[in-house]
């Protein structure tokens, strides 16, 4: 589609987990793509649809949710709602034209700083396959 | 089933696998084990669980070969190869009927290592079946000892062997710390 | 570091436990030195990734849920914050001296040669370093450089040189961006040496070989010109040989040591006179070197001497307590005789080594891989008890820990194994190749009896069965061999139908035995204490963690043999019995009780009605920044907005003078809001704090914004990809900058505290819980529904030990007489309780005769409950109990020997069943204290009767810990133990005077028929939480009707409501001695609350903009705390700012933003999203 | 039991026989007042009115196809407090559906009131309510010319009622079916049973064929609907295209029924920037389309309202520039309320779906693996 194509991926990241599992990718220097951006939230479970629909508008190739595994939520159960979310954010985001595999939701641990950065290689490599994100951000905003 | 154990012959056994767990650890180790009757851990249990007879008239401690390994290996620490030991000679002290043949092949065991300085494997035999007075018995041993003799490991007829000087020392030392214990 | 001398607690050891305390201590406003020896805190927890029953981590569940802004809100292996804590690593405590109250002690810091201040963990020098060790947190699995960071998940985490391994080759020192490595040859060259030896041979290779590692070393020939040489140089190491021809060397060390006590002297020998060394080594010498040696045997000697006398310094501080949190060792399975091959055969390994295996920061990367070929795992086993249950291994206890450590280590490999198959499945679309791999792995454990002993636990195993085929065979496994051509492990054992099988495995875990921490035994020299036979501290009979010496207390596994949640609440009670000494000195020296915080919370300037004035100051890190971002461009773009005030550069904020500098800037400024771009956050919390005091802007409305890890991702990179992270960097700082511009400036809400305490149920633990309530100064209500306080010791009569609980039970009652802060209530129950952590209001009903004429209500108010409504024995109907006298509960033997109403008759044959409808659904968990009491029970018969045949009916021993050697002991005595399989449970038959007991034992596969003067039947124990408590109190009963914990390992104490605790049996079953402990543990985690009559609220609390607020009450179902309620008068919500962690749960639901997270709001987090993806240069990206 | 009771009268239409029928609700000691669309003079439009004299029942007119606005919101208000005994509540389906949503966002209490529906004969569009004739003499609007909402609306039978008052297929003409749902619906019937000297019977199979078929027409003309939206809306192109006349004036959310948040969060600070916040997005985009956010508002709703919408169709009647909402949302909603296997309006003990969870659901969802390559915008990307 395009020659050169750095996807933009915006990563809403739990404090307690998968923030961990980065800062620990960070200092075990595992490499990760540079088009990831990370946003620190307490829990997933306080991400609200609004922030991942206005990620997509502003042109975010990809967006992913990432916490804590099942049942090691530090707020005890926020994942499994942010689980919900994403399953409804999953069927809108068709309605506009947003393929939802650019919607992802992981559960990556503490400790995971090698899951981390798998995951974020393995995105980009999504993200290039689906393209730039279709939406014209002059008309949204 | 009413408390005997405190009478029984075999006290002094049942005390030295008093402190049994039945972790299995002795029977794992033994590498005699496959030709056992029972495992050596169902014989200290036979003793736990008073029953002097099943343990008394088991081939198990015969088929001790006093590797020591399940004493190196007991997590309680326990004498086990002594306990065996000690079964093997109250087997002997205590003939019990039923138990003739291991009795018999025992006795006889020793006498030719005591006359020979070693077991002559013929002469063994032929006075064990004599002493376990069962005529059907050599019958059994009959394909062990053509296989036997098929790889030269008995010669007839009997080759005379020299007696081991000394020996007779040691045999009167034993039976006398055996009668002592 | 910090200067601080005086601290109310010192804890040594910062694992779990020590954390624990030292938060328990913090939160009471309590200040808290923690120090480690290791290099990094979390003990052995932070090298464990995944705890049952969760399979994760979970450990930052342990952090403060009140005042939480006074820590740090991060995962707990990262590090630890708290204003009250400081933390010393590499240091151990060396001299102990004073009183309780008043205790003098003296701590070692080992130097790292890395400032941890300077240090930002850029792991430039990791790069560049020639040499490689192995790693020591992943068990030696894999290596590291020899400057290295000692836990990859530390934060901050300033890295270590191991000196042994340093050649000083000094590129790290080159290439460190903030000067942190200290690795100087000239701070060498001030360590004097003087080499005394009559043979110029000798003295000459010294000098070279200690000059060339960079030394000052001066030479003697005899002892006289040493004396001389030191008159004039003084020196901190003295090499002498002791055979010299006038004064021995033993003659100066004597004199030398007499001048100059601070000498270090090191004995130089030939081997005749190695006696004469160690003799030497008595009167004062350091060490000896048997002659002749290479410069690799004196070299790393002396370099060890240097660290320690030199670079080493002593703090001297004044603590009240002492908390002894050392945590365990592990016994090693190469010591003895190694039967199981450990180091031979490469594929034997421990149960921690299997831990940093499976691990993703492990040397694998969590692969399930064998250690010699890399090949995929297929066939693995655990032998359990290597060193544990061994008295041949001088191991008359049992681990306590492994038997669920080994259970959770086959359920992940099963997890694990199925992960690998789904990754193979999907190797194609990411490229990764996978050998062999497969989702298949066969796991056995090989026990000897399941010791599935706590709440949970025995599901935990039934499920590691059913779910995931987890194979268990019951035996001991004696030794294993290893296959010639496949090196595969050959394990021989005997199955369940007694028959000797053998199998292969391709890896095999030994599950090894706890042993004490390798400092217990000098730290029991420098503390005084003694020791148990096992070699852990001592501790008194029914206060687990105070040892005998008064104002020590021990925490945790040092007090031997305690897994997580024990730990934890233990700790918790160290904390109790260390928070009372220091209580009473407070008392004693009239220091101001503590009261509200504000008096301690520096006055920050209200900065609430000024307009946004934000000040940017930004690290340039020399010349790195530039390199990857212009800053002119980023002044340019900044400057745009009018909320921005200034916006300055600085070099090197991590140093002193890069600090003051910005400080400077700042205060140049009126600027109400600060943003610091530079390294890591964490490096900088302390120097924020102390820096927002100076400015007096509070300090959450300053943060750092991490640019620099980008920085130096850039500079390894091509030229052509910089302008991707200097997208990065930009965008990390639009970020930081539009959610300071959001924070909210307003000054916490001081939340009015009621000091007071209810505690339910005047069992053990409720009195020992109200004990520790009032002792701290807290007024409390003790509420016990039956006519008396005493609860089951009103008939239990001795311990396992043979402590009489009756004395026990009437010193307790004695004390609460005496407490005039304890009121009793008894005929009492709960009726109403309103209100939330903090501030309950509370309805109690009295009735002292059945009939409603004599009831009383009354209202009470406190600010945190206790429950401790304990348990009683399970009642049954199994095994004729009910139908044949002969036939009791192990309840009614304890009465009736407490009564002396057993005969020795009575006990001529008795068999006791264990397990009676227990350990299976729909009761199936151990009741724990059932297989102690049928051991102290037998005992008791036997006194009575010397002849009594005692049958012990048993599925698995529960004699966890110590308790095992009550076992040994039990078996040597004649009592006679007999498994039965649950599926084939002994009968009882009663139809004859005398019950006849029939069983199939399973060891010899035969029937086996007891008739029995007494049956005694184990039936365990069941809670005493009525619904209606329940109910009343808003909490939860889990599966079995016990009080639900917050958490089963890291809040085993806590509700999920906060403000409400329990302790005692009602937590699960326990003993006696245990469930006092549990009770001062619950009183500490009250006391947090109640320590002060306000509490300010934390920052990030949700609050509800009532004028936005619709009342559809959908935050309250969102909130996992209950926090969140409807008023009264259904007209508003209210938020429990006690309880609101912050989750942000509620603002997700919210659709309007009625409810907010403060600092973290939709506004924010929009404009956050926004902030990603300005641009600097719009044309050029 | 039989709970089914039918009146009929000679000499009455099915009106007369519903307003009669409400009279002796209103003359039931419970009942305080009852809501119901009434003309009541001066005024010439149709309106829901609370009415408590039974005289000016005469001007109340369920069965009219005019549907101003979605009475849900009124009843919610009505019943969100509890009254001296019980408001009765005559509405549509969809507002009752409606009504079921707001409870479960503590909008309304049920308990408060007794509801009442009629079989729905649908409604036309806003701008063609000035041409309808009264409808004294029972008759239903022909299909074509209902509104779009109504057309694909399946759900004209009334749910979760107290009493039902059934007309599909029901002759003769002058016969209308009573059906409790409820005791406290039985209660009534049984009264008027006994005053009317009528007999319980089982439900009229001839309705249950009338209502099969409409059903079937309605799911069709909803399923082409579906298709022909969803096709419309397959890039973030043609999306903006469809809202491209929309002024945000939020008509939209006002005329909708489980909207209920006091306060948009449109119109909250979140969305109130400074004038250099414009400057620097223009600046970031070359431009930007003005009043700004428009299809974020669009989307925030999709996300907030999709579960609970019940398909109306008031937000196509709000639009000032005849946006075809309703589809967008109704479409939407389908896809949505299939996924959490909720329907709105369904049953009042059904959970909002995102007030709950479970441990082990949508699995699927989880992870990062590329998923099936089924995808919705196609093609037409610029």
């Amino acid at each position: 589609m395009t020659q050169a194509h750095h996807p933009l991926i915006i990563a809403f990241v739990c404090n307690w987990c998968t923030y961990t599992a980065a800062d620990l990718a960070g200092t075990s220097r595992l490499a990760y793509p540079e088009n990831i951006r990370l946003i620190r939230v307490m829990c997933t479970g306080m991400v609200d649809p609004q922030y991942i629909i206005k990620a997509f508008l502003e042109g975010a190739d990809m967006v992913l949710v990432s916490g804590c595994h099942p049942g090691d939520c530090h707020y005890i159960n926020g994942n499994y709602k942010a689980r919900r979310r994403i399953k409804l954010l999953k069927e809108i985001l068709p309605r506009i034209g947003i393929e939802k595999e650019r919607l992802k939701l992981t559960w990556i641990g503490a400790s995971d700083g090698i899951q981390f950065s798998k995951t974020m290689q393995e995105l980009v490599v999504q993200a290039k396959k689906l393209g730039p994100n279709p939406v014209n951000t002059q008309s949204v905003r | 089933m009413k408390n005997t154990h405190a009478r029984q012959p075999l006290k002094s056994v049942r005390n030295m696998v008093q402190a049994c767990i039945q972790c299995g650890t002795c029977t794992g180790s033994c590498p005699n084990a496959f030709a056992m009757d029972h495992t050596p851990r169902q014989l200290w249990q036979m003793l736990l669980n008073d029953r002097p007879r099943d343990a008394i008239t088991s081939k198990t401690f015969i088929l001790c070969s006093s590797c020591y390994y399940c004493t190196l290996r007991c997590p309680r620490g326990l004498p086990l190869t002594d306990a065996m030991a000690a079964l093997t000679r109250l087997a002997k002290t205590e003939n019990p009927g039923g138990f003739k043949k291991s009795q018999a092949f025992f006795h006889q065991f020793l006498e030719s290592v005591r006359r020979h300085g070693r077991v002559n494997e013929s002469e063994l035999m032929t006075l064990f079946f004599m002493e376990a007075k069962d005529p059907v018995l050599p019958f059994a041993y009959a394909n062990l000892g053509i296989k036997f003799l098929r790889k030269n490991k008995i010669r007839l007829p009997f080759v005379k062997q020299k007696p081991s000087r000394g020996l007779d020392k040691i045999f009167e030392k034993v039976r006398e710390l055996e009668t002592h214990s | 570091m910090n200067e601080q001398t005086t601290y109310n607690a010192l804890v040594v050891g910062a694992g779990i436990s020590g954390i624990r305390a030292a938060l328990d201590l913090a939160q009471e406003n309590r200040r808290v030195l923690i120090v480690d020896k290791r290099p990094a805190m979390g003990g052995i927890l932070s090298q464990l990734d995944f705890q049952f029953p969760s399979n994760h981590c979970g450990m930052c569940k342990m952090l403060p849920l009140v005042r939480r802004d006074q820590g740090s809100q991060f995962c707990l292996r990262k590090g630890l914050f708290h204003e009250n804590i400081d933390l010393v690593l590499s240091a151990e405590l060396s001299g102990l001296s004073g009183e309780p109250g008043n205790f003098a002690v003296k701590i070692h810091e080992k130097p790292t040669w890395v400032d941890p201040d300077r240090c930002v963990g850029c792991g430039l020098c990791e790069t560049v370093c020639p040499e490689t060790v192995p790693d020591d947190f992943n068990r030696g699995l894999s290596t590291h450089k020899a400057i290295y960071l000692p836990v990859p998940h530390a934060i901050p985490n300033p890295y270590v040189i191991d000196l042994a391994a340093c050649t000083r080759c000094g590129a790290c020192a080159d290439i460190c961006p903030t000067g942190a490595v200290m690795l100087s040859t000239a701070e060498r060259q001030n360590f004097h040496i003087l080499v005394v030896d009559d043979e110029l041979s000798v003295r000459d290779s010294l000098k070279e070989w200690l000059t060339e590692e960079g030394f000052s070393a001066h030479m003697a020939a005899s002892g006289e010109e040493a004396l001389e040489k030191l008159k004039t140089r003084p020196c901190q190491l003295m090499l002498t040989d002791i055979k010299m021809p006038e004064m021995s060397g033993t003659a100066l060390l004597h004199e030398a040591k007499k001048a100059y006590p601070n000498l270090c002297v090191v004995m130089m020998t030939a081997y005749a006179t190695v006696e004469t060394a160690v003799e030497a080594m008595k009167t004062g010498a350091a060490d000896y070197l048997i002659k002749p040696f290479q410069p690799d045997t004196l070299i790393p000697m002396v370099i060890r001497l240097y660290q320690d006398i030199e670079a080493a310094h002593d703090r001297e501080l004044t603590v009240e307590a002492l908390i002894l949190a050392t945590g365990t060792g592990f016994y090693h399975p190469a010591d003895e005789k190694n039967i199981f091959g450990y180091g031979i055969f490469p594929n034997v390994v421990t149960n921690l080594e299997f831990e940093r295996i499976i691990s993703h920061t492990g040397p694998h990367g969590g692969g399930l891989k064998r250690l010699d070929n890399g090949r995929p795992i297929q066939k693995i086993a655990w032998i359990q008890c290597v060193g544990s249950r061994d008295i041949q291994n001088n191991a008359d206890f049992c681990s306590t820990i492994c038997c669920m450590a080994a259970v959770k280590e086959a359920v992940l490999t099963k997890t694990l194994a199925a992960g690998r198959s789904a990754e193979a499945s999907t190797s194609q679309s990411t490229g990764h190749s996978t050998e062999q791999a497969t989702g298949q792995v066969e796991t056995v454990i090989f026990y000897m009896d399941m010791r599935a002993w706590g709440k949970s636990f025995q599901r935990y195993v039934d499920n590691a069965i059913t779910e995931h085929q987890v194979r268990f065979e019951r035996c001991r496994v004696h030794s294993l061999s290893q296959t010639k051509d496949t090196r595969e492990l050959e394990v021989a054992f005997l199955a369940d139908d007694g028959s000797r099988r053998t199998a292969l495995f391709d890896m095999v875990v030994l599950s090894v035995g706890q042993r004490p921490a390798d400092q217990t035994e000098s730290l029991s020299k420098i503390c005084d204490l003694p020791l148990t036979p096992a070699g852990f501290f001592e501790t008194l009979p029914f206060a687990g963690s105070r040892t005998p010496r008064e104002g020590i207390v021990a925490a945790g596994s040092a007090a031997g043999l305690k897994d997580i949640s024990e730990s934890v609440m233990l700790a918790s009670a160290a904390a109790r019995e260390a928070g009372q000494i220091i209580h009473t000195k407070t008392i004693s020296e009239k220091r101001p009780a503590q009261t509200t915080e504000d008096t301690e919370t520096p006055l920050y300037r209200d900065v609430s009605r000024e307009p946004v004035r934000l000040f940017i100051g930004i690290c340039t890190c020399g010349t790195r920044l530039s390199a990857c971002i212009q800053p002119d461009a980023l002044t340019q773009w900044f400057s745009l907005d009018p909320e921005i005030v200034k916006i300055s550069f600085v070099d090197q904020v991590c140093t002193a003078s890069g600090w003051e500098k910005l400080a400077r800037e700042i205060s140049g400024t009126r600027a109400n809001r600060v943003l610091i771009a530079a390294c890591h956050p964490y490096v900088f919390i302390k120097k924020i704090t102390r820096l927002a005091r100076t400015l007096g802007i509070a300090p959450d409305l300053m943060d750092v914004a991490d640019i620099m890890g980008p920085v130096f991702r850039a500079a390894a990179q091509a030229p052509e990809t910089l302008s991707a992270f200097a997208a990065e960097v930009f965008s990390t700082l639009n970020q930081g900058a539009e959610r300071l511009k959001q924070a909210d400036p307003t000054a916490p809400d001081q939340v009015p505290v009621c000091q007071r305490a209810l505690v339910i149920g005047a069992g053990i633990a409720g009195m020992t819980a109200a004990l520790a309530l009032a002792d701290a100064g807290h007024e409390v209500d003790l509420i016990e529904k039956t006519h008396q306080p005493g609860g089951n010791l009103n008939w239990l009569d001795q311990t396992l030990e043979g402590a009489s609980l009756a004395d026990f039970l009437q010193k307790t009652l004695d004390r609460i007489q005496k407490q005039p802060r304890i009121t009793v209530h008894t005929t009492t129950r709960l009726i109403a309780c309103k209100g939330l952590a903090g501030q309950f209001h509370s309805t109690i009903e009295i009735c002292p005769e059945t009939g409603a004429e004599t009831k009383q209500v009354r209202d009470l108010e406190h600010g945190a409950i206790i429950v401790a409504t304990g348990g009683h024995e399970a009642p049954t109907t199994s095994f004729c109990h009910g139908t044949h006298p002969a036939v009791i509960t192990q309840k009614t033997l304890e009465i009736r020997l407490r009564n002396q109403e057993i005969t020795p008759e009575q006990a001529g044959t008795v068999v006791m069943i264990l397990c009676v409808d227990s350990r299976q659904e729909p009761r199936n968990y151990c009741s724990r204290v059932c297989c102690p009491t049928a051991l102290k029970q037998a005992r008791r018969l036997q006194d009575l009767n010397p002849d009594a045949a005692i049958y012990v009916l048993y599925r698995d021993m529960m004699t966890v810990g110590f308790s095992e050697t009550y076992f040994t002991r039990a078996r040597g005595d004649n009592v006679m133990f007999m498994a039965y399989d649950p599926k084939a449970p002994p009968r009882v038959s009663a139809e004859t005077d005398t019950p006849v007991v029939t069983l199939k034992e399973p060891v010899l596969n035969q029937p086996v028929e007891i008739s029995a003067d007494l049956v005694v039947l184990a039936t365990g124990m069941v809670p005493d939480l009525p619904h209606d408590l329940a109910r009343v109190l808003g909490i939860d009963k889990d599966n079995d009707g016990f009080f639900q914990e917050a958490e089963s390992k890291w809040r085993p104490l806590d509700a999920l409501k906060e403000g409400i605790f329990a302790c005692g049996t009602v937590l699960s079953p326990r003993s006696a001695a245990e469930a006092a402990d549990t009770g001062r543990a619950a009183a500490t985690r009250a006391i947090r609350l109640l320590s002060a009559p306000a509490i300010a609220s934390d920052k990030t609390v949700a609050v509800v903009r009532h004028s936005l607020c619709s009342l559809c009450e959908r935050c309250i179902d969102a909130c996992p705390y209950g926090a969140r309620t409807l008023n009264s008068d259904h007209t508003r919500i209210l938020v429990n700012t006690l309880m609101c962690q912050g989750c942000g749960a509620c603002a997700a639901v919210c659709p309007n933003d009625a409810s907010i997270l403060p600092g973290l709001s939709a506004r924010q987090m929009l404009e956050t999203v926004d902030a990603v993806f300005e641009q600097l240069e719009p044309d050029r990206m | 039991m039989a709970h089914t009771l039918f009146l009929t009268s000679a000499d009455e239409t099915p009106l007369t026989l519903i307003r009669n029928f409400l009279k002796s609700v209103l003359q039931t000691e419970s009942v305080q007042a009852v809501l119901v669309p009434a003309k009541l003079l001066p005024s010439d439009t149709l309106m829901p009115h609370l009415i408590s004299d039974p005289d000016l029942l005469a001007g109340a007119d369920p069965l009219s196809p005019v549907f101003p606005l979605n009475a849900s919101r009124m009843a919610a208000k009505l019943s969100v407090k509890p009254v001296q005994g019980k408001i009765a509540m005559v509405l549509r389906p969809c507002e009752i559906r409606a009504l079921v949503e707001l409870e479960k966002l503590k909008q309304a209490n049920l308990e408060n009131c007794l509801l009442i529906g009629a079989d729905c004969m649908g409604a036309v569009s806003a701008k063609d309510h000035t041409n309808m004739d009264p409808p004294e003499n029972f008759s239903p609007p022909k299909e074509e010319n209902l509104a779009p909402a109504c057309r694909a609306c399946e759900h004209f039978v009334p749910e979760n009622t107290d009493i039902t008052i059934g007309l599909f297929g029901i002759t003769p003409k002058e016969t209308i079916m009573l059906q409790a749902g409820t005791d406290a619906g039985m209660t009534l019937l049984k009264k008027i049973a006994k005053d009317t000297g009528r007999q319980f019977t089982e439900d009229a199979s001839e309705r249950q064929t009338a209502v099969a078929e409409k059903l079937k027409q309605r799911i069709g003309y909803r399923d082409a609907m579906f298709a022909a939206t969803r096709q419309a809306l397959d890039s973030p192109e043609n999306f903006a295209r469809y809202f491209e006349r929309c002024i945000n004036c939020y008509n939209c959310r006002v005329a909708c029924p489980v909207c209920y948040c006091r306060e948009c969060v449109f119109n909250t600070d979140v969305f109130d920037h400074a004038p250099y916040r414009y400057v620097q997005w223009a600046r970031r985009k070359g431009a930007i389309r003005m009043p700004a956010d428009t299809v974020f508002y669009h989307m925030t709703r999709l996300a907030h309202m999709s579960l609970s919408c019940v398909g109306c169709g008031q937000c196509s009647n709000a639009c000032p520039n005849d946006i075809p909402v309703m589809e967008v949302f109704r479409t939407t909603a389908f896809d949505v309320q299939r996924a959490f296997d909720y329907e709105a309006g369904r049953d009042r003990d059904d959970p909002l779906p995102l007030s709950v969870f479970k441990e082990t659901e949508f699995t699927d969802i989880v992870g990062i693996e590329s998923g099936p390559t089924e995808s919705a915008g196609t093609g037409n990307n610029p």
